[in-house]
C-alpha cells in the first residue's frame, strides 16, 4: 500500500482544525505560524506573539508593512481589531502565569513522557537560541508539537527519551507530524490520526518508542492546500 | 527647567567606558537604536558586558565591537548568527573569548524588570529540567519546582522609540516597545534615539514609558529600509 | 465568538462560593467596583478570604460581609475602619474573628503581579527591619536584606473600568487602573463593571488590559456622587 | 527670649525650598502634600503618587473633579502636563526601584540613627495602616520627615530609639519641624536650623537624643503663608 505524507501546509491545516472558538494561541517560528492561514472560518481564535502583542492579524502586504510592527519571528504584520500591545516583560507575564491556552510549537524529538527538545540541536559552531521556547512550553495550558515523523536521514523523533537537550520536562500534550497526530498520554503515545495507507507496523518503524491506538483512531487526511 | 535633549551622539554616550554593562532594547529590529550602537562601535570602550535578547543585531550593526574583542560577557536569549556559517560572535564563543548568560526569553525579560523595580531575585519554573537550570538553585512553590533568576542592571541602556519630549517620556510605536520600559527603568544612564522630539511635552495616554527612567534623548532619523 | 458580556450581577457572579479567595480594584474609590460588592454583600458566600488594598471599602459597601462574619482573612496594607472608634473589621481584627495579612503597599502590589504572572514568590528589601517582616525568611542580595514573599492569585476579581468590548478589553479612565490589571491576571474569573460596553472592538491604544485576563463584563452606571 | 513655631503651612513652605529643579517627589499625607502648594517658582518638581501617577498637578477645583482621577491621598486631582498613569504595580516599581528622589513624610518618631516609625502609633481599637510608607522609605534616594517637634504632651519624637513599630531602619536624611531642621548623620543629630529666638537648650530640651549643630547653622524662618 502507498501513502503519500501530509505537506508542511497541510500538517498546518491539521493543526488548526483543532484551534477552538475564543482559544488564545501563540505559535512558534516555523511550521505553527503557518496555521493562521487555516483557521476554520466563523471561530475567533486570538494569536498571541511573545514580543507583545495579543490579536496577531495576517502578514503585511507590501501595502501594509511598518517595520515597527512584528511579531517574535521578526515578520512584519497586522493587527485584527481588539488586538493589544504589551512589553515583552508583560507578554512573558501572560505565557508565564497560564494565560495562554495553547502553544503549537516546532520540535526536534518529543519522548512519551512529553519531554521536549526544540532549541538546541547541537549545530557545529553555531550558538544557542531559546527565545521563547521554554516559556511557552512551560507555561502554556496545552503544548502541541508539529514536526515531520523522522529526520532527514529517516531517524525517529519520537522517542523514548530526547537525546538533546530539553526545552521542559513532560510538557507536551499533542504531536502533529506529516504521517500522524499523536497524543501524549500517562501511558506513553497514542495515535489519534494515521495516515491513510500507511500501516501501524510501518508507523512504528518510524518511531523510537511503542505506539498505542486511540480506539476511535481516525485516517489523517488533509485538503491540497 | 527638565530638558533631557542632547545635540549629538558624543553627548549622547558621554561617560559610556570600559567595563560597563549595556542593555540594548529591540526586538526583530522595532526599538532597536541602531544610530546609537553605531556610535558605540565607533568608541573605544572595552571589557563590556551587553544585554540584549539577540546578540545578532549588535554584530549586524556594531562588527567592530566584535572584532575588536570588546565584549566579554552577554546575556541574551538567542546568540545565533545569521545563516549556516559561524558568526564572529559564535567563533568567539567557541573559543572563549565571549562568555554567555543564555537565558529564557521569559526569564530574560523578567530579570530586567526586576532590576528596574528593586527586586533583585524571584523564583520561576522555566527551564527547571533542561541544561540552562543547572546550577541555579531549585525550590519547589505549591508542587511546582522553580529556579531562582537575579535581577539585572546596566550602567547604560541604548533603545529607540518614535517621540520623546523633554521630560524624556517615550512613545512607542507598533511593537517598539518590547523590552525598552523596563530596560529603561534598570539602567543608570537610559539614552533614546526618537523619530521626533516634539515640541511642548505629550500627552498622557500617549506616554508609554514615563520620562523618570529616560536620562538622555536624541532625534535621530530611521535608516532602516533607507 | 467571543462574548463576555453578562446580563445581570446573578450571572456576573455565578459560581462564586464559600472558602473563596476574591480580590477588589480600586484606590481612592476609582476602580471600586461598587455594583459588584453589594452584589457579592447580597450572596450566601462565607469563609471568604479578600484581597483589597484597604478594607475599609468593602465595609462601607457590603458591611453585611462583616456584619454576618463571613469573611475569615484579608489581605490588605490598610485595614483601619472610618473615624476615631472601632469599626465593624476592627471590632473583628481585635476579636480574633477576622485574620489579617498586613502587607506594605508595593509588596501587595508585586504579589498580586506576581500571581499573574506565574512567579510564585520573589525578594524585596521592603519591611525589613519592621515587624511585618517578622517570620518571614530573610536573604541577603549585594548587601541588601531582603524578604521572600509570596504570589497571590483569586478565586474571582471584582473590579470597576470604564469602558470594555465583548473580548474582555479594558479601557481605564484617570486612575482607575491601579491595581486592576494585576489583579485581573492572578484570578481565575475576573468580573468588571463598566461604565460602557462599546460598539465593536476597542482601539489597539486605549486598551490598558487585554482580554485574555477577563472573564466577565457588565454594563453599570456610576452610582458615586448620585 | 520669646519663639514662634513654624505653623504646618510654614513647615511645608520650609521643606519645599529644598526640593530642586527636576526631582521627582513623592508626598505623603498629611503636612507634605502641603508642599505641593509652596515649590518656588522656575522649578520642575515632578510629584509621584503612589497608586500610579508623575506629574500630579493642583488639587481639583469643584469644576475640575473628576472621581476617577485621585491621588494615594484619595484627594481629587488635576496633572501637569507630561503627567503620566500607570499602574500600582509599576507605580511601586518606580519606588522600590530607586527612582524617586525625594520622599517627604509625616513621622510620628526618628531615631537618631534615621530609623522611622511612622505607621503604627498603637491607637486602640483601631486597625493597622502601612500604605505606601515603607517602600518610600527604603526605595527613595532622600527620606524627609515633617512632624512637629514634639508630641501634643510634649514628648520627644526625637529619640535614640523609636518606641512604636518601625517603617524602615536607618533610612531619614532629614527632619522638618516647627522648630528647627535637623540631619540625621553618622554622627546622629545635626541641626541645620533653629527657630529664630529659641534656645540650643530649649531645643535640646524638647527633644530625646543629644543634638549636634552644623557649624554653619543658620536660623529657621518662614513667610506667612
Amino acid at each position: 500500500m502507498s501513502f503519500k505524507p501530509l505537506s508542511r501546509n497541510q500538517i498546518a491545516w491539521r493543526a488548526a482544525q483543532d484551534l477552538q472558538d475564543g482559544m488564545v494561541v501563540n505559535l512558534g517560528l516555523g511550521m505553527p505560524v503557518l496555521c493562521a492561514n487555516y483557521c476554520p472560518e466563523g471561530r475567533e481564535v486570538l494569536l498571541q506573539s511573545e514580543n507583545g502583542v495579543l490579536g496577531v492579524g495576517p502578514v503585511a502586504t507590501k501595502e501594509e508593512e511598518d517595520l515597527d510592527q512584528t511579531d517574535a519571528g521578526s515578520q512584519l504584520i497586522t493587527l485584527i481589531p481588539g488586538a493589544s500591545i504589551f512589553s515583552s516583560a508583560d507578554s512573558f507575564a501572560m505565557i508565564r502565569g497560564g494565560h495562554i491556552d495553547v502553544t503549537l510549537l516546532g520540535g526536534f524529538e518529543v519522548a512519551e513522557n512529553g519531554d521536549l527538545a526544540n532549541w538546541d540541536a547541537d549545530m557545529p559552531g553555531k550558538g544557542p537560541l531559546i527565545g521563547g521556547a521554554m516559556d511557552l512550553a512551560e507555561g502554556a495550558k496545552e503544548v502541541r508539537i508539529m514536526m515531520q515523523h523522522t529526520t532527514r536521514d529517516g531517524s525517529a523523533r519520537l522517542l523514548k527519551a530526547c537525546n538533546y537537550k530539553l526545552t521542559a520536562p513532560a510538557c507536551v500534550n499533542r504531536i502533529y507530524t506529516d504521517l500522524a497526530v499523536i497524543d501524549v498520554t500517562p501511558e506513553g503515545f497514542v495515535v489519534r490520526e494515521i495516515l491513510d495507507g500507511l500501516s501501524r507496523d510501518e508507523l512504528q518503524a518510524k518511531s523510537g518508542a511503542a505506539l498505542r491506538y486511540a480506539d476511535d483512531c481516525g485516517v489523517l487526511s488533509a485538503p491540497d492546500v | 527647567m527638565i530638558d533631557k535633549r542632547v545635540a549629538n551622539l558624543d553627548e549622547a554616550l558621554a561617560g559610556l567606558g570600559d567595563g560597563m554593562t549595556i542593555m540594548f532594547g529591540g526586538f526583530g529590529g522595532a526599538g532597536l537604536a541602531i544610530h546609537l550602537i553605531k556610535a558605540l562601535a565607533a568608541l573605544p570602550a572595552k571589557d563590556l558586558t551587553v544585554v540584549s535578547n539577540s546578540v545578532r543585531f549588535l554584530e549586524d550593526f556594531g562588527p567592530a565591537l566584535f572584532e575588536d574583542k570588546r565584549i566579554k560577557h552577554a546575556v541574551a536569549s538567542a546568540a545565533r548568527s545569521r545563516g549556516s556559517v559561524s558568526g564572529i560572535s559564535e567563533i568567539q564563543l567557541a573559543d572563549g573569548t565571549l562568555t554567555l548568560d543564555i537565558a529564557p526569553q521569559g526569564s530574560f525579560a523578567e530579570r530586567i524588570r526586576a532590576g528596574g523595580a528593586g527586586i533583585p531575585a524571584f523564583y520561576t519554573p522555566t527551564s527547571v529540567g533542561t541544561p540552562v537550570a543547572d546550577g541555579k538553585e531549585h525550590r519547589e512553590f505549591n508542587g511546582r519546582m522553580c529556579v531562582l533568576e537575579t535581577a539585572l542592571t546596566s550602567d547604560f541602556t541604548l533603545m529607540r522609540a518614535d517621540k520623546a519630549d523633554r521630560y524624556g517620556n517615550l512613545y512607542f510605536r507598533g511593537t517598539q516597545g518590547n523590552f525598552g520600559r523596563d530596560m529603561a527603568a534598570a539602567s543608570k544612564c537610559t539614552v533614546v534615539e526618537v523619530r521626533e522630539i516634539v515640541e511642548g511635552l505629550l500627552p498622557q495616554a500617549d506616554i508609554h514609558v514615563p520620562g523618570v527612567f529616560v536620562k538622555r534623548i536624541i532625534q535621530l532619523p530611521d535608516v532602516r529600509g533607507a
